[in-house]
């Protein structure tokens, strides 16, 4: 019951305001980074004709018959001014038209949710298990401060956070793939299977990547976690509640954790936010066709729709996760008054 | 009932000087004693010091006895059971000494679930009853409120409430005063006398608040104890020049004197009496000897002027 | 308090070491300096398709499992595109005109024979009478007819602009081409990329890259696509009933794309694949290593007709100053070239640019020879000398000389292009010649191709020419300032001009070759491009289970011969 | 200032491990040419070799010495954090600063601003800013900061806004005191501790994203930094072929010098509260 108080009724029409204010705020957020998307895409240097048409039909064209290309370039939607072009873009999204992929003409939708489909196979397990190791050991090392688990942890996951992901990549696709050929490579799944055999091979082709990326949250979720315990440690009201002869595991459970947890939900939240971009570089080395690895080869192709997607449904992913950041922080912590 | 003697509380972090030096004082059964000093004197640190609260880095030397159990010697888990039911500490009401994201009822009723069984309803019912015995007003809608949505005289009441929840005899009030303005104190000091049969201990710096609660008053400075006596006896005549000076400084009494009354840092070190660089009656016994706590008939006072 | 952050800091860094350290394979031994001839013999003396066991019928295939780097996304009988596209050049799904053996010579593909016109200018196409699409329709002359109406309109060849179709019969059509231009040629060129396209199915079709009816992969070769499993990217295909083209050994063969030859490696290590195909992508030396301990495995060496060449620019000095290209090309370290690109295999090149395997290949040439004193004499001699004393050469007016290397802009080929510039930028420097990486063009397409494009204004071009265009006009295409194709070539030399066109003019493969042969001629004389190495292209493939390989020089052992002579042992 | 910073040596563990590991690195990347034993462009006749008494740590695929490489390779890199970081840091907090100080509508863009920046996911984005810019360590240098002042921005804003509230502050701006000079002379010194720490987490960030930008192949090819070493280890299969005296030092360098920018920022925090910036 988010009100304890019906004498609270005056709040609603207040309540009402700022939810639309947020909104507000959010569709800005969305539109801002919609717009400064198509800019940066459709001004970036390069002809994505090239790309449209391979290399040497684009140069045979581009000599023998120039308007040709013009045609062509307006059967892409490449032609008319940066305005006109946007004025179009804008219509279609609202229309829920994505376009038509320059590069592997497909439409671009079904290729994004096609990618977006095999990154959150990887990015949702990753950041559920990265947020209960990081809570578990988080908790654990702070409660028990210079406990053994602390003095372990604290360093390695202080060393472990400064690797960069894809040398930690390369270092487990080294160890785990070439050398002791536990697991595949690269791809997600080795075909001709269905049902079980086929979940239990894409689990297996899982494995590296998702250890690597559950591996570096982990360690920050744990050192998120861990400053937030002791942070709550050192209040008042647990001195109070030892004060009061609860048990040493009550304290824990009763007191720290709900203080504790809120903030971190907060970091949960922004990290489902960017579950949808898919880490970059764990999907190139693993070679894993995710949003990343498509948003990556998309840029070097010049392939706009593809990319304009991409930014776009992370905008909407990205705001749509502060809201809910900003719903559960009101939920949990009842002296935060508007939302 | 409660028998604090010769407690000495030493950091071993901090500087070589102890916190708490050599303090005694026994608490009779059913009386409030006021322990008055300003910041830094030790005064909250005897308290935590008696319940076993300080953090590991502390090494307290002497001996507490609650109805004969040596506090000091007891494990952790054998000071969870007497904690909160037969002794307990009441924090600062002005500060966050309640979970901000718990109802007020539940944490009242903490120690009732812990100590004496009771299911989280029993509880809450109960921390209703004891509310209402501070006379806190529409009882049933606060217990059901968060923290922050309480006064902070409200929230001082809820405290002592949580205190006396288990039925425990002997209570440790620290500052319960601090943080709160004129009338909000004289509400406080009513709570106090609705107690009844407790032993109280309250430490606070607000003299006017301690004469109005405590039958027995003590003075702490720079880590020792200076004075101890009946409130009548201490108020008509202070023995220590320490306990005048605070006295005369109260409004009042005319704001007589102006010494400054935090402790100066180099107090600690100074062989003799630590008050010594600003007492008026200073001869040169009082900086090479430390002065001993003597006992003027039951009104004991450390001061070399009363050494026979 | 031990110093916990530096005990652990020290662990990690140990077990980092140990783990990838205790590796069960020995590192590879460093690669022998002394060059190896290229072991692959030359194809002269390659042996006739092997004959199967005599005693018994040759074992089918069950299945043939091919790994390519190319994405299994594409499916369309029209476009080059995908994994589809690229093994259709092996006359797989689509029925070609004619496909290549392993001399690099045309053969009739899908169709039954050819002829050519005495005067050079027609074609003549007979198509057999039991040839099917794979939805069971006759394959007719109808269809060759619309197949080259088909290129001009919809695929835009300008090559076909204003060609006469005639057809003679049910299985038998003309095709004539306008006066100048020359159906040898045509032929020698389309070998491996034109498909017959059936009538019926794209007759209806305006926009075939965004056709995507059922039928787009119909075709008549010997093999019908059966299914594609998108996630795992693997491709199925099942050889067609008794072919009219003879008895097909494979009876089914799946493709699965790979993302990196690293991974192709190890899958034909693990016996994941049987054999590795990748269109103008062998596999690179660096990987050699890895197979090399493994009895199963074969390197699939053959030597390459493509390779890697510095074009010098003609409209930039001092490229264009004859001394000095002489210098550089004294200046290259062969073996080094050779070891940074083929590893062990490959052999010094000549100076006619145009390696051992392409038809027309002139081994009277002399080899290139490295020797840096004799390229510091000849810079000497031409006026570059060190003027200011900084160590690095001026032009010969004294100006500061700072040659610029322009990579080709080729994403899978950065690394070696890089590797290679910085070789060659060692050699310059060691003969006082100072030089800088065109860094721009490497990584920004647009740089370089205002940089190369129509004659280009580049100094030293680092190319690369493709075994599938070397098979039929190969490297001097490239040097060529030939404005129609737009290629990066700046040499316009007249007695280049005239032998590169009697190449291209050529009505039969005797003529090719004599021409090929004086082309070399000039090349040598005017040294307008040099080859870094005659190298050796590398398609391995696993020799445990099946047997009667042919591999095809720069092609490998996946090739339109493949279906008809491989049996399982 | 140099009294405290040695006392907090002597006593933060964390601190000291960081400042040693800086000094390392920035010892190495400043003596490159003593260290260093060859040219790194240098051919050096055999490649692939592994490491011997010659070559430290071995020769790459062209026979360039790698040991040489990597000390040179250090200067590129640390040029590159610090340059971005300070960009990062200046930009981030001259923006948190007059965010936070101009309330109103000012703070408002400014919010909207950053909070656009921390939704665009940096990598993909500073994978298209490098096609835009002029490639090299500066087209690098400017994506990074396009993309990374958003962190800085909103940490010193709040700062500000916190500060802001104090008395003085407000006596100052009573007294009409030019807000250039309040917001030089008061507000910078008391934000000054958390402008340090983000510049040296920006730091560690910057050589993160260079390495990521240089494994991708979008990094500079001339100037070789531990990144494009370890790029072309990678993509020459230095990896597959178990050439770990090729990718592992790289690797070790980059996290190291990280490890060490993380370290400093513990500068005045005691030792429980090892919380990430």
């Amino acid at each position: 019951m988010l009100f304890p108080f019906r004498g609270f009724e005056r709040d609603l029409s207040m309540k009402r305001k700022i939810i639309l204010n947020r909104l507000l705020i959010s569709l800005g957020t969305i539109f801002l980074i919609v717009t400064i998307s198509f800019i940066l895409v459709n001004l970036m240097p390069g002809d994505p004709l090239v790309n449209i048409m391979g290399d040497d039909q684009y140069y045979r064209v581009k000599y023998s018959d120039p308007e040709l290309l013009e045609e062509i370039a307006k059967k892409y939607g490449l032609d008319g001014s940066l305005g006109e072009r946007y004025v179009k873009y804008l219509g279609n999204i609202l229309r829920l038209d994505f376009g038509f992929s320059f590069t592997r003409n497909r439409s671009v939708l079904d290729i994004v949710l096609y990618r977006l489909r095999w990154t959150l196979v990887l990015a949702v397990p990753a950041t559920i298990l990265s947020a209960l190791f990081g809570a578990l050991l988080g908790i654990r090392a702070g409660w028990y401060q210079n406990g053994l688990l602390d003095r372990i942890m604290t360093p390695l996951t202080l060393v472990l956070n400064t690797i960069p992901t894809n040398c930690t990549a390369i270092l487990f696709l080294t160890l785990f793939s070439y050398k002791l050929r536990l697991f595949p490579i690269s791809g997600m799944a080795s075909g001709g299977l269905t049902g079980g055999a086929y979940i239990r091979d894409v689990m297996w082709h899982m494995c590296l990547p998702l250890s690597v990326m559950v591996l570096s949250r982990t360690c920050s979720n744990f050192i998120h976690m861990k400053s937030y315990v002791i942070q709550v440690k050192g209040e008042e009201y647990i001195l109070t509640a030892v004060a009061k002869g609860v048990p040493k595991t009550k304290v824990l459970f009763r007191h720290v954790l709900k203080n504790a947890l809120l903030p971190y939900v907060t970091i949960l939240c922004m990290q489902f936010g960017h579950i949808v971009s898919g880490s970059v570089m764990i999907e190139v080395v693993f070679s894993w066709v995710g949003m990343g690895n498509v948003m990556n080869t998309a840029i070097s192709a010049s392939d706009f729709p593809i990319m304009q997607m991409c930014f776009l449904l992370t905008a909407v992913c990205m705001v749509v996760s502060s809201i809910l950041a900003d719903v559960l922080y009101v939920l949990l912590d009842p002296r935060i008054k508007e939302v | 009932m409660l028998d604090i003697q010769n407690v000495s509380v030493k950091f071993s972090s901090a500087s070589e000087v102890g916190a708490v030096e050599d303090v005694s004082l026994t608490l009779q059964k059913g009386t409030k004693t006021a322990l008055i000093g300003e910041t830094g004197s030790g005064k909250s640190v005897l308290l935590l010091a008696v319940m076993k609260l300080l953090p590991a880095t502390a090494e307290i030397s002497g001996s507490v006895l609650l109805e004969g159990t040596d506090l000091l010697s007891l494990s952790e888990e054998e000071l969870e059971t007497i904690r909160g039911d037969r002794i307990s500490y009441i924090p600062q009401g002005g500060g966050n000494g309640l979970n901000p994201l718990m109802r007020i009822g539940m944490q009242i009723g903490e120690p009732l679930i812990d100590h004496r069984g009771y299911s989280k309803k029993k509880a809450i019912a109960q921390s209703v009853e004891l509310l209402r015995r501070f006379r806190l007003g529409k009882e049933e809608t606060w217990v059901r409120a968060y923290p922050h949505m309480l006064s902070g005289g409200m929230r001082q009441r809820a405290m002592i409430a949580m205190g006396i929840a288990a039925g425990s005899r002997v209570i440790l009030a620290d500052e319960p005063t601090k943080g709160l303005d004129q009338d909000r104190i004289q509400g406080v000091a009513e709570c106090f006398q609705y107690l009844q049969g407790e032993t109280l201990l309250c430490v606070t710096h607000d003299v006017n608040f301690a004469a109005s609660v405590g039958e027995y008053i003590s003075v702490m400075y720079a880590a020792q104890q200076l004075e101890y006596a009946k409130k009548e006896a201490f108020f008509e005549h202070p023995l220590h020049p320490y306990s005048r000076a605070i006295l005369d400084a109260m409004p009042e009494r005319g704001l007589k004197s102006n010494i400054g009354f935090a402790p100066p840092h180099d107090a600690y070190s100074v062989k003799g009496c630590r008050f010594s660089d600003r007492c008026p009656y200073k001869n040169k016994l009082c900086d090479e000897k430390k002065p001993p706590f003597i006992d003027v008939k039951g009104h004991k006072v450390r001061c070399w002027q009363y050494a026979d | 308090m031990k110093k916990t952050y530096l005990n652990v800091l020290a662990l990690l860094l140990a077990a980092l070491m140990i783990l990838s350290g205790c590796s069960a394979k020995p590192a590879p031994a460093p690669s022998e300096p002394a060059t190896t001839p290229a072991e692959a013999s030359t194809p002269a003396e390659s042996t006739p398709a092997p004959e199967p066991a005599e005693s018994t019928e040759p074992k089918h295939v069950e299945v043939l499992r091919i790994g390519t780097t190319s994405t299994n996304d594409t499916f369309n009988l029209t476009t080059q595109g995908g994994s589809f596209g690229v093994m259709n050049y092996n006359s797989f799904v689509a029925g070609l005109f004619w496909e290549r053996d392993e001399f690099g010579k045309p053969q009739p593909g899908a169709i039954k024979d050819y002829s050519i016109s005495d005067d050079n200018l027609s074609i003549t196409i007979y198509l057999p009478e039991n040839l099917y699409w794979h939805d069971g329709k006759q394959v007719t002359s109808d269809d060759i007819i619309f197949t080259f109406e088909y290129a001009r309109d919809v695929l835009l060849s300008s090559r076909l602009k204003d060609i006469v179709l005639t057809r003679d019969g049910d299985y038998q059509a003309t095709i004539t081409f306008p006066e100048g231009d020359s159906a040898f040629a045509y032929v020698n060129g389309q070998t491996s990329w034109l498909k017959i396209y059936p009538k019926h199915i794209w007759e209806n079709v305006a926009d075939n890259k965004e056709y995507m009816g059922e039928d787009r992969v119909i075709g008549c070769g010997p093999y019908r696509f059966v299914s594609v499993d998108e996630d795992a990217q693997l491709a199925t295909y099942e050889a067609v009933e008794n072919y009219w083209k003879g008895e097909i050994l494979v009876d089914k063969v799946t493709v699965k794309s790979y993302a990196s030859q690293e991974a192709q490696i190890m899958a034909l290590r693990n016996n994941e694949i049987d054999a590795i195909y990748n269109y103008s992508g062998p596999i690179s030396a660096t990987l050699f290593p890895t197979l090399e301990g493994d009895p199963n495995c074969d390197l699939g060496i053959s030597p390459d007709p493509g390779n890697y060449m510095i074009m010098f620019g003609y409209n930039e000095a001092p490229t264009n100053d004859y001394p000095f290209r002489k210098a550089v090309t004294l200046a290259l370290d062969y073996d080094l070239f050779g070891q940074t690109i083929y590893g062990k295999y490959y052999n010094i090149p000549t100076k006619g640019v145009i390696p051992t395997p392409n038809m027309g290949y002139n081994s009277s040439l002399p080899e290139m020879t490295y020797d840096p004193e004799a390229a510091k004499a000849v810079l000497e001699e031409a006026g570059y000398v060190d003027v200011d004393g900084d160590g690095y050469r001026e032009d010969p007016q004294g100006q500061p000389l700072n040659v610029l290397i322009t990579p080709q802009n080729n994403k899978s080929r950065a690394e070696l292009l890089t590797r290679i510039a910085a070789v060659i930028a060692d050699n310059l420097d060691k003969i006082g010649v100072k030089t800088t990486l065109d860094e721009e063009s490497l990584t920004s397409r647009e740089a370089w191709s205002a940089r190369s494009e129509n004659g280009g204004t580049y100094q030293i071009y680092i190319g690369y020419c493709t075994s599938g265009i070397a098979s039929y006009i190969g490297a001097p295409m490239y040097i060529v300032n030939y404005t129609e194709t737009g290629w990066w070539g700046t040499w316009q030399d007249p007695a280049y001009m005239d032998a590169y066109n009697k190449v291209r003019a050529s009505s039969s493969f005797e003529e090719y070759e004599a021409s090929m042969l004086e082309l070399q001629e000039v090349i040598a004389e005017q040294l307008p491009a040099v080859s870094f190495a005659f190298g050796t292209s590398s398609f391995p493939y696993r020799t445990d289970k099946l047997d009667g390989w042919i591999n095809f020089p720069g092609w490998g052992v996946i090739n339109p011969k493949t279906w008809y002579t491989t049996y399982s042992k | 200032m140099i009294k405290n910073i040695w006392k907090e040596f002597r006593k933060n563990r964390a601190f000291r491990l960081g400042v040693i590991l800086l000094l390392f690195f920035i010892s190495m990347a400043v003596l490159a040419p003593v260290i260093a034993p060859y040219d790194p462009e240098a051919l050096l006749g055999m490649p692939n070799q592994r490491p011997s008494a010659a070559h430290w740590l071995g020769t790459n695929d062209i026979g360039q010495d790698i040991f040489s490489e990597l000390v040179y390779g250090s200067r590129i890199s640390l040029k590159v954090g610090i340059v971005a970081a300070l960009a990062v840091t200046t930009l981030g907090s001259t923006i948190g600063m007059v965010a936070g100080y101009y309330k109103g509508v000012v703070d408002k863009v400014f919010t909207v601003l950053t909070n656009v920046a921390m939704t665009i996911p940096s990598l993909p984005l500073t994978i298209l800013l490098v096609g835009f810019l002029k490639t090299g360590m500066l087209g690098m240098v400017v994506a990074i900061c396009i993309t990374a002042w958003a962190g800085t921005a909103r940490v010193v804003r709040a700062k500000v806004l916190q500060i802001r509230e104090l008395p003085y502050i407000q006596i100052e701006k009573l007294m009409g005191v030019s807000d250039f000079k309040v917001l030089f002379k008061h507000i910078v010194p008391n934000i000054a501790d958390i402008v340090m720490t983000r510049c040296a987490l920006s730091v560690g960030g910057a050589m993160m994203t260079e390495t990521s930008l240089s494994f991708l192949g979008l990094g500079s090819f001339t100037q070789k930094s531990w990144g494009n070493i370890l790029h072309f280890a990678f993509y020459r299969n230095g990896v597959i072929n178990n050439m770990w005296w090729w990718y592992l030092p790289p690797i070790l360098c980059i996290s190291g010098c990280m490890l060490g920018f993380v370290l400093v920022t513990h500068y005045g925090r005691s030792r429980s509260q090892l919380i990430k910036g």
